[in-house]
């Protein structure tokens, strides 16, 4: 019962998923919209602008520095979590 | 300095964690101070970004890393945030101060500051998703925001390891589907940046893509948040958590998520795409009503008072939706006013629950005589929010629960107002049965009790560290009431999108 | 829908990888199998981030040879592929793994407490 | 659960690795500026030279190298790094993390204020990184019991 309701839900899912396929861009597209709205500028401008030749690192720790300090807090407080759930004992 | 607040108030709370649980290994009396003053500043820096927002008119926009907004992240806060952030900040002080003596009873001495460290970690999440503008920073700070409530949750009374489990298991594909809805607006606009997507956006908006999108925010946060038929895993999980979390979590997390269906609907996504071009707020309110209904019936089937008022939270999470199904100035006015309303009442009420609990050791409705002679401001308090939730005039339920049904007359939808008279006849029905069992007693036991010995009437016996927070949380509650009308004239006029 | 199969292939292996994770989540009854399907759905989720980033004829974003100068190098952007999902993506990675260990905490805490993960055998111990 | 057992070349290889591992681990830190790496892959490589260790040798070992307050100290520390960078640009007048206004305490200009300030926030990760993966590892591989798990070993 539990395996027709998980199968049922993933078809209906999957057919849902699939609906919206044929109005993405195909792959590799180098005019989709995603390539020509915000990254050109981390393209041409990070070497200028951070003088780091890595992009993906000058987007990660500058542009989007934010995001980096809460995915490091989420790292921190996995570490935490982890602490508190399994000690018993104190430290 | 003001012009740093929108920052201030998510970096001073994570800044803070980090101390607190380097200053746990030497003082762990430490932990508890500086939590509060973290939360204090919190709620200062609200308070004057309201101020500015108030004076300013329009929202305040910084840029983090001075980088400009579609490349940058970006903090845009406007009334509806303000509001939100204030009432967050609020609420997280009370309960913080409230948390520290049932802390005591109920966690081992070794884990308080890495649960204080969590709950900081909790707020900042909450503050975060409430300040940002940035859809994957939203993804982020709602990440940080359920790894700590999965921690703490754990925590909790024998079973609360599973239901912690089985939240990790519906928050991670909540949290996936709403990245997934990030990732299909970034596929047809090419930016993150809610505003700029909004912009974007009306290009796209006959493509079936963007609704599957939708589709996806919707469920995402709909999990998090709670809604009726994605809401399984909240009752066991805030149950079973420890009183103090369930205090912070159940008011705060299920609102917050609240607001960002809000952001998503009416920012994001443009009115008029959510209403007129697809019935998406019709979909929304029948879920509420069925929601609603089920979550009462549910409700009354309970023993246990804390059980009781999770499934109230799915009903109120209904409330909420229905001010937005109705898709009017009035309906959205009640949905953003019972958001504030709702962090105060259920705050109260799981604030109460929890002091009972620390006093009694007792959760169960048909143990609670005599409570009234034991812990009579507690149950004062507990008369107030239940009062308020019911939606009796004076006080902030009864306004927003007022706009909800203008709401809902004016959009001609008749189902909605049938569900939300009959909710509250159930309410009534619900709250009577805890207060009766509390305050009369049965009238055989009067001859016998001196004998028995039954408790003589005190003053409260609850810590004074636990009873101030949820005095002033009535107290909040009342006040919200009197100055509801300020608070639409002033504030909440503005959150409403224009379009409507 | 067919016809597009070709072009749009990477979206239809991220819908099935996606839909083997739910499934095992919601129908498998060993909690560590619950856990293996939210890992395959959260990394399907990362590959379909992945391939919007690809452009055809492009490079990885890297520049190379320009180590802390360059300011007269003419970069296209066509030349690079989109540096900004692979960003998104390195914190989704890490988002997985820290759930990954939480999940994993909480799965010994369950088993020291049960002394199995089967969910249904979970279940019968709460209820007594 | 992991026993305390003498094989000799284990042993030796993984302390023959082990600083190569470290030094590799860095490498990929100071690298991640022009070639993939950076602060997460390189904390990864590095931790994954302290979790050698309790497999080669025992977890006793490992611990006097990385007791439970250091790892806590690291935890907070490589965080407190990054947010503390962002503190000091709001110091210097700028916004949060506005790495540019560290040239009035570098001795560079702006551009380059941005490239030492994403060393520097890159370290940070690292740091945290490291210290939160060598805990998860230890607290998973003993059910949080280290204590017991030592003095087992002692006996």
């Amino acid at each position: 019962m539990k395996k027709f309701l998980g199968v049922a839900i993933a078809i209906a899912a999957l057919m849902v998923l699939l609906q919206g396929v044929e109005d993405l861009p195909p792959w590799g597209d180098p005019n989709q919209p995603a390539s020509l709205h915000v990254s050109p500028r981390y393209i041409e401008k990070s070497l200028t602008e951070t003088g780091v030749p890595n992009m993906v690192t000058a987007v990660l720790a500058d542009y989007r520095g934010y995001d980096t300090l809460f995915e490091t807090a989420v790292i921190f407080t996995a570490g935490v979590a982890v602490l508190m759930i399994l000690r018993r004992s104190a430290p | 300095m003001i012009e740093q607040f929108p920052v201030l108030i998510v970096v001073t709370p994570l800044i803070l964690s980090f101390v607190v649980n380097v200053a746990g290994l030497w003082n762990r009396r430490l932990c508890f101070y500086i939590v509060v003053v973290a939360l204090a500043s919190c709620v200062v820096f609200s308070l004057g970004i309201l101020k500015t927002v108030l004076a300013q008119g329009e929202p305040i926009r910084y840029s983090l890393g001075n980088w400009q907004p579609p490349w940058g992240i970006e903090y845009v806060i406007d009334h509806l945030n303000a509001l939100i952030l204030v009432s967050v900040a609020i609420v997280a002080l009370l309960v913080a101060v409230y948390a520290k003596r049932s802390l005591e009873q109920e966690i081992h001495e070794s884990k308080i500051p890495q649960f204080y460290t969590l709950f900081l970690l909790q707020v900042t999440g909450l503050l975060g998703i409430t300040a940002t503008g940035d859809l994957f920073n939203l993804y982020v700070l709602l990440e940080i925001a359920s790894f700590s409530a999965y921690a703490v949750i754990a925590m909790g009374e024998r079973g609360a390891d599973f239901a912690a489990f089985r939240y990790v298991l519906f928050g991670t594909i909540g949290a996936c589907a709403y990245l997934l809805g990030t990732g299909y607006l970034y596929i047809l606009t090419g930016s993150l940046n809610m505003v700029d997507v909004a912009h974007l956006l009306p290009q796209s908006f006959y493509s079936k893509a963007l609704l599957v999108g939708l589709a996806f925010f919707m469920v995402g946060v709909g999990i998090k948040m709670g809604i009726f038929p994605l809401h399984v895993w909240l009752p066991d999980a805030y149950t079973l958590a420890p009183s103090a979390v369930s205090a912070l979590l159940a008011p705060l997390f299920t609102k917050v998520g609240a607001y960002v269906i809000i952001r998503i609907m009416f920012t994001v996504f443009d009115p008029a795409f959510s209403i007129d071009l697809y019935p998406v707020t019709d979909i929304v309110g029948w879920m509420a009503a069925i929601g609603i209904l089920f979550a009462c019936i549910m409700a009354l089937a309970q023993s246990d008072l804390k059980r009781m008022l999770c499934y109230l939270i799915v009903a109120e999470m209904g409330y909420i939706l229905i001010g937005l199904a109705s898709a009017n100035r009035l309906g959205l006015t009640g949905a953003i006013l019972h958001i504030v309303n709702d962090m105060f009442m259920m705050a109260c009420l799981f604030t109460v629950a929890g002091a009972i609990f620390y006093q009694t050791g007792t959760r169960d409705i048909y143990q609670f005589r005599y409570l009234h002679r034991t812990m009579p401001i507690t149950l004062a308090v507990f008369v107030v929010g239940a009062l308020s939730v019911i939606g009796v005039p004076p006080l902030c339920g009864f306004f927003s629960k007022w706009y909800l049904l203008l709401g809902a007359i004016e959009a001609k939808q008749w189902a909605l107002v049938v569900v939300l008279l009959i909710s509250s006849l159930i309410y009534a029905v619900l709250f009577f049965r805890v207060i009766e069992r509390a305050y009369l007693e049965p009238r055989e036991d009067h001859s016998h009790a001196s004998q028995k010995g039954h408790p003589a009437p005190t003053l409260d016996k609850v810590p004074l560290s636990m009873l101030a927070p949820m005095v002033f949380i009535a107290a909040g509650i009342i006040l919200l009431g009197i100055f509801s009308g300020k608070i639409i004239a002033h504030i909440i006029e503005f959150a409403i999108p224009a379009a409507l | 829908m067919i016809d597009t199969f070709f072009t749009h292939y990477n979206y239809w292996v991220f819908a099935v990888l996606l839909m083997i994770g739910l499934y095992s989540m919601m129908a498998k009854n060993n909690l560590m199998k619950k856990l293996i399907g939210m890992n395959i759905f959260q990394w399907a989720i990362i590959l379909y981030f992945i391939s919007i980033g690809a452009k055809r004829g492009a490079q990885i974003p890297i520049v190379v040879g320009a180590h802390g100068q360059g300011e007269n190098l003419a970069i296209h952007a066509a030349e690079y592929i989109n540096p900004l999902p692979h960003v998104l993506m390195l914190t989704a990675i890490v988002v997985g793994v820290a759930t990954t260990g939480i999940s994993l905490a909480l799965l010994i805490a369950i088993y020291k407490q049960y002394d199995t993960i089967e969910e249904d055998k979970i279940i019968e111990a709460l209820k007594k | 659960m992991i026993r305390h057992q003498e094989d000799i070349i284990i042993q030796t290889i993984c302390r023959m690795l082990i600083p190569f591992m470290q030094v590799y681990g860095l490498y990929v830190l100071a690298h991640g500026h022009g070639s993939p790496g950076g602060g997460f892959q390189g904390g990864c490589i590095f931790a994954a030279s302290f979790i050698l260790m309790p497999i080669a040798y025992d977890l006793d070992k490992a611990k006097r190298r990385f007791t439970e307050r250091r790892t806590i100290l690291f935890c907070s520390l490589g965080v407190f790094i990054y947010a503390g960078v962002g503190w000091l640009c709001l110091l210097l007048g700028g916004n949060f993390l506005d790495y540019g206004k560290l040239s009035a305490i570098l001795p560079v200009g702006p551009v380059m204020a941005r490239y030492y300030g994403i060393a520097v926030i890159e370290t940070g990760v690292q740091i945290t990184v490291m210290a939160v993966m060598v805990s998860i590892f230890i607290n998973l591989i003993t059910s949080g019991r280290h204590e017991e798990e030592m003095r087992n070993t002692h006996d």
